[in-house]
């Protein structure tokens, strides 16, 4: 079964646009400083930069504080949606013993449980089954939350991802699964190793409710989100599948493993969800270009601050 | 409890799980037929006690089962989960070392992970070498996971309760052929998870798990009934992980001798972990080097697995090697 | 994609209906022979008897003898139709070190390469992987056989199985994955452990053609493995979803896992394929009560008599 | 290839593929990543040279790409299967345990499994305690397993050479950090798997596999320019099962003291299973229990892990305790 297509462009009541703005921004000026802190040497730890899927992150904002997140490793716009901060990710990525997992786990597998953020898992599907069980407990509770996995398209091949779905469909658990369907696994188009594009078809059986979703349309993510968090807690577990693409590279610690993409990068390049809310903000929106400038600067100075202090806090030691 | 009142160790393991799930309304069991019709025995009552919520049946998914279980637990949650043998943890090994026993360690320590997994060793059901092993060496070197591999009612009522407060995951190896056997369980053990003299003796010592110390029992008291009379102490670990460090140097110090008796090959296990434990001993602290009698190095054949195993008599052999 | 509705009752050109009979019966007498060893504790190991699902053999006569079968526990039948003989079982059965498991397997999952019986595993699902391998070097040689990996509708539960069927949708092997589906897993009713019976819809996704098929029906079995392995053969992996009835216990050494079954156990026992069979003879094969227990008879004395000899062999060490 | 030449660690192994998959048409390769962008740099010209049917990129399904390893090998084709890091042998632990390493066995030999399971050690990359490890532990007591850990270009060719003609899998621990090691391959080793003395000596011997035999041998190069030269011999298992138990104890005898080190923690290993060897010695064949070096009892953190592994400074202060 699918989703009744929704209005997808609208304002939703109570959201901010500007606000999906400075989300996006955040996550695109965090994974460029990161990339250049690898670069520079200055950090040892890679990143999966989520460039041009940042618009995925708005679906925090169409969720519960209570509501849990078990992030992909290339999550991060979710992740500042559910509230880490720039110096938080910094902390972790320097490894720093006074970050909340002690240098102990890579910075994109970092759990914040105070902030409904889970940790992911360096084997390919496995969070997707203990973000089933964590929405077993919810459902056991009756706390009115859900719990949404995100996952990157090439977990289609794992079967934990299949058993967890298939579980997490027999038991109605208020359970949404996002899908940050890229179209690529590294260096494998998705017709390499998956017989279709849509995750969709794959996940119905299960008992799922499912959704296509413009990944790079902010307001589509809010919307389709809203409605998806709606169905899994009338124990319709759901399904976002989320079109967009891997603007970067796979990782900051080795180059392009894709070829012959230049057309549909250059395609893709057109649909940037960070140009696509600027350009809505001065059309629909009421900003103004300096506006604009103000908040990306805002946000660039509050990317560097933190990693000043991050770097300051790693040095007195 | 009474301290008087027998179980059989099936009764002690079952009394343990009722107990422990009546205590902490957060723990629930998850398995294949743990239900109505409870394949194993063990769960039976108990979702007429607790309700479907709580004992829950389950798709043929148990990497996906024990998943789960590190995933409630991230919510405080305690999952009991059944497997139907001891040699499917293979299919969730990756739930097992990544997902749940490196939960605590990966966050340092910001959620924990008691997570019980109900591993029955099959061994004598003909369920031939992928149905009847014992498992206990694929994770003898993993951190952060607990390993009970109880010999008595006892052991298991205690090292099953014991593993509801644990911040890490237990692998708990049941052993289904144990499950007539009765007894007492006993007070609680202090600190929970020592090791157990099960028969006292100064000639030398026998260390071994599960089985195998009952069988190392029946073989003390043979030896202490022959001609040549010997007095072996038989030590039973009940908690394979953490290791009873103290338990085991006191008894090698005291006997000078040691014999450990495993089921598994000789390549892994609490056997070469043992013997590398009596390694740190200072020189001439042993009359002679440990000896580890354990199976050969193969599989189990789904006929005759006894023939490859250790037996009484193999026990008493050994024993009587070290002794000469 | 699903099969087009083909002639499901004719008699297929070159196939003699009495030999589906005695496929049939032979496998029902040596599953009842089994039990009673089992009870009379003549024999060790336990049987998973497929009391019921004995049509489901038919589809080895469908079948080339370079085609490879990976049976399930519950696959008797399709084993007998590869050409395993009854006496081999009982080797099996009894562990002779004679034996071509040596004793070292159960008999289950015992492996006759030479007639193109693969092992199976006592890990659920794990024999769809080796399957799909096996059809992989069937792809890569051209060979113009198939493989058939049967399995149980529990299996479904199985990650290994989803990893199998999409890398087999993908590469489109020569693979037909043929469902036993009863309906239950051990005690378990399906609805239980899947959200809807059919296992097509789950399967279609990775690029299977499917078919539905009376799986108590042994010319509806015949066909639908004709079709499923020209398909396969013509890079179209194919399914197989063979509705039937466990008629017996779930196996050999514990009583009926299933309550409240009396109704639907009766309702199948109308459908018993062996009986239907035996009908079909006597109603339009031209075949009289006579012949029919001169075959009887004969499957059963031939059982009878295996047993004799491998027990001697046995007993002669 | 001449004697004389030299490869680095790397090169080697990826020479050996090269030359096992043009020696057998029913060789072939499955991983990710592996064709047109080779992300090891192992296979890089593989598919060009012999094709995508032979060189085959996968979706994320390592337990289903074993699995499929296994089934090949029935019909007489030999699979390496390419896993991104040694860590995710954890999600196809059955599929490499029982439905590979068992195949031989339970069909009491009527089919042969010479599958190769390429597990790089992605030590030192940052990838945290579920990307790093090495993993060798969760299979040394598993039966008809072969586990090759090479320290040089020489082992890992002529170990990876081998494995193409085992009945039995082999699991291929190479270990990334080394690959610039650069040296000659040699001659085949007989028998092959034998274990290798890399430097010669009479007080005590270090054994160890993988980076830990070369870190031992930087170590032994330091004590015998330090102040109070010592002369440590060095054993590199290279084939770490099956165990070289004849060289082993050899060496033993020679040197009377033993030290073994390891990068995973002391309960499991090739470690405590080679004590364990010792054991059998006669007493007084040492003059010293043997010792274990190994990291302590915990994961790998994504910073520092050099902080918890055995270092050359460590090796030096453990061999000088044991010569005191
Ligand atoms: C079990 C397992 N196999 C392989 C890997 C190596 N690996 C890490 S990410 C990745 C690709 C994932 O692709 P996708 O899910 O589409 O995410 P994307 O990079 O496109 O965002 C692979 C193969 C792994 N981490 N775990
Ligand atoms: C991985 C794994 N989990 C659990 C089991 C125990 N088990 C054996 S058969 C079975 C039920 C299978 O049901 P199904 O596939 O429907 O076959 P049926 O008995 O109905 O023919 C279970 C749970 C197992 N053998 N392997
Ligand atoms: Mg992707
Ligand atoms: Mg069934």
């Amino acid at each position: 079964m699918t989703a009744p297509s929704a209005q997808r462009n609208d304002v939703p009541p109570g959201a901010a646009p500007v606000e999906f703005l400075r989300l996006m921004l955040r996550t695109r000026l965090f994974e460029e400083f990161c990339m250049r802190l690898k670069k520079e040497g200055a950090v040892l730890g890679n990143t999966y930069p989520c460039l041009g899927q940042e618009a995925l992150g708005v679906a925090a904002l169409a969720l519960a504080p209570g509501d849990a997140v078990f992030p992909s490793y290339r999550s991060r716009a979710i992740v500042f949606g559910k509230g880490a901060t720039a110096e938080q990710h910094f902390r972790e990525l320097i490894g720093a013993p006074e970050s909340e997992q002690g240098g102990r786990e890579v910075f994109h597998h970092a759990a914040f449980p105070g902030l409904g953020i889970m940790p992911s898992s360096s084997m390919i599907g496995g969070w997707a089954p203990t973000a089933a069980g964590y929405a077993l407990t919810q459902h056991l509770e009756r706390s009115g939350t859900v719990t949404v996995c995100v996952i990157g398209d090439g977990v289609l091949g794992a079967g934990d991802l299949h058993e967890a779905l298939n579980i997490a469909g027999v038991w109605k658990l208020p359970f949404v699964l996002m899908v940050e369907n890229n179209g690529y696994q590294v260096s494998a188009g998705w017709n390499q190793v998956r017989a279709q594009r849509a995750i969709a078809p794959y996940v119905q059986p299960y008992g799922f409710v499912t959704r296509p979703v413009d990944g790079n349309n902010p307001f589509d993510v809010f919307h389709s989100t809203a409605w998806a968090r709606a169905e899994a807690l009338a124990g319709r577990p759901a399904m976002l599948d989320c079109e967009t693409y891997r603007m970067g590279g796979y990782s900051s610690h080795f180059g392009e493993p894709r070829t012959g993409i230049e057309e549909e990068l250059a395609a893709w390049r057109r649909r940037d969800p960070v140009a696509f809310m600027e350009d809505w903000l001065l059309r629909q929106g009421g900003s103004s270009k300096q506006a604009l400038a103000a908040l990306r600067a805002e946000e660039a100075e509050a990317i560097a601050s933190a990693w000043q202090s991050a770097r300051r806090e790693a040095d007195r030691r | 409890m009474s301290a008087a009142e027998t179980f059989t160790y099936k009764e002690a393991i079952a009394r343990a799980l009722r107990e422990a799930m009546a205590a902490n309304p957060k723990a629930f069991v998850l398995g294949q037929d743990v239900g109505k019709f409870s394949i194993g025995g063990v769960t039976k009552g108990l979702i007429d006690e607790f309700g479907a919520a709580r004992v829950r049946d389950c798709p043929i998914s148990e990497s996906a089962m024990i998943g789960m279980g590190a995933g409630a637990a991230m919510n405080g949650y305690t999952a009991v989960i059944e497997l139907a043998y001891a040699d499917i943890a293979a299919v969730a090994f990756s739930s097992i070392v990544h997902s749940a026993a490196k939960l605590h360690y990966a966050t340092n320590g910001q959620l924990r992970c008691p997570l019980v997994i109900r591993s029955p060793i099959n061994r004598f059901s003909r369920h031939g070498p992928m149905g009847t092993d014992v498992t206990l060496s694929w994770f003898m070197n993993v951190p952060d996971l607990d390993i009970a591999m109880p010999a008595s009612p006892g052991e298991a009522y205690w090292l099953l309760r014991h593993a509801f407060t644990r911040p890490v995951p237990t692998l708990f190896l049941e052993d289904r052929s144990l499950n007539p056997l009765s007894g007492p369980c006993g007070p609680r053990p202090d600190p929970p998870g020592r090791a157990r003299t099960v028969r006292k003796g100064s000639d030398a010592t026998a260390i071994a798990a599960g089985r195998m110390a009952v069988l190392a029992e029946k073989a003390a008291e043979r030896l202490a009934r022959s001609e040549r009379p010997a007095d072996l102490r038989v030590v039973s670990l009940g908690a394979v992980k953490p290791l009873d460090r103290g338990s085991i140097l006191e008894a090698a110090r005291a006997t000078g001798r040691v014999l450990i008796v495993q089921e598994e090959p000789p390549l892994g296990g609490y056997g070469p972990a043992i013997q590398s434990l009596l390694d740190e001993l200072p020189m001439g602290a042993l009359k002679r080097q440990p000896r580890l009698l354990a199976r050969p190095d193969t599989f189990l054949p789904y006929n005759r697995e006894e023939n490859v195993l250790p037996s009484v008599d193999s026990i008493v052999a050994a024993a009587r090697e070290l002794l000469a």
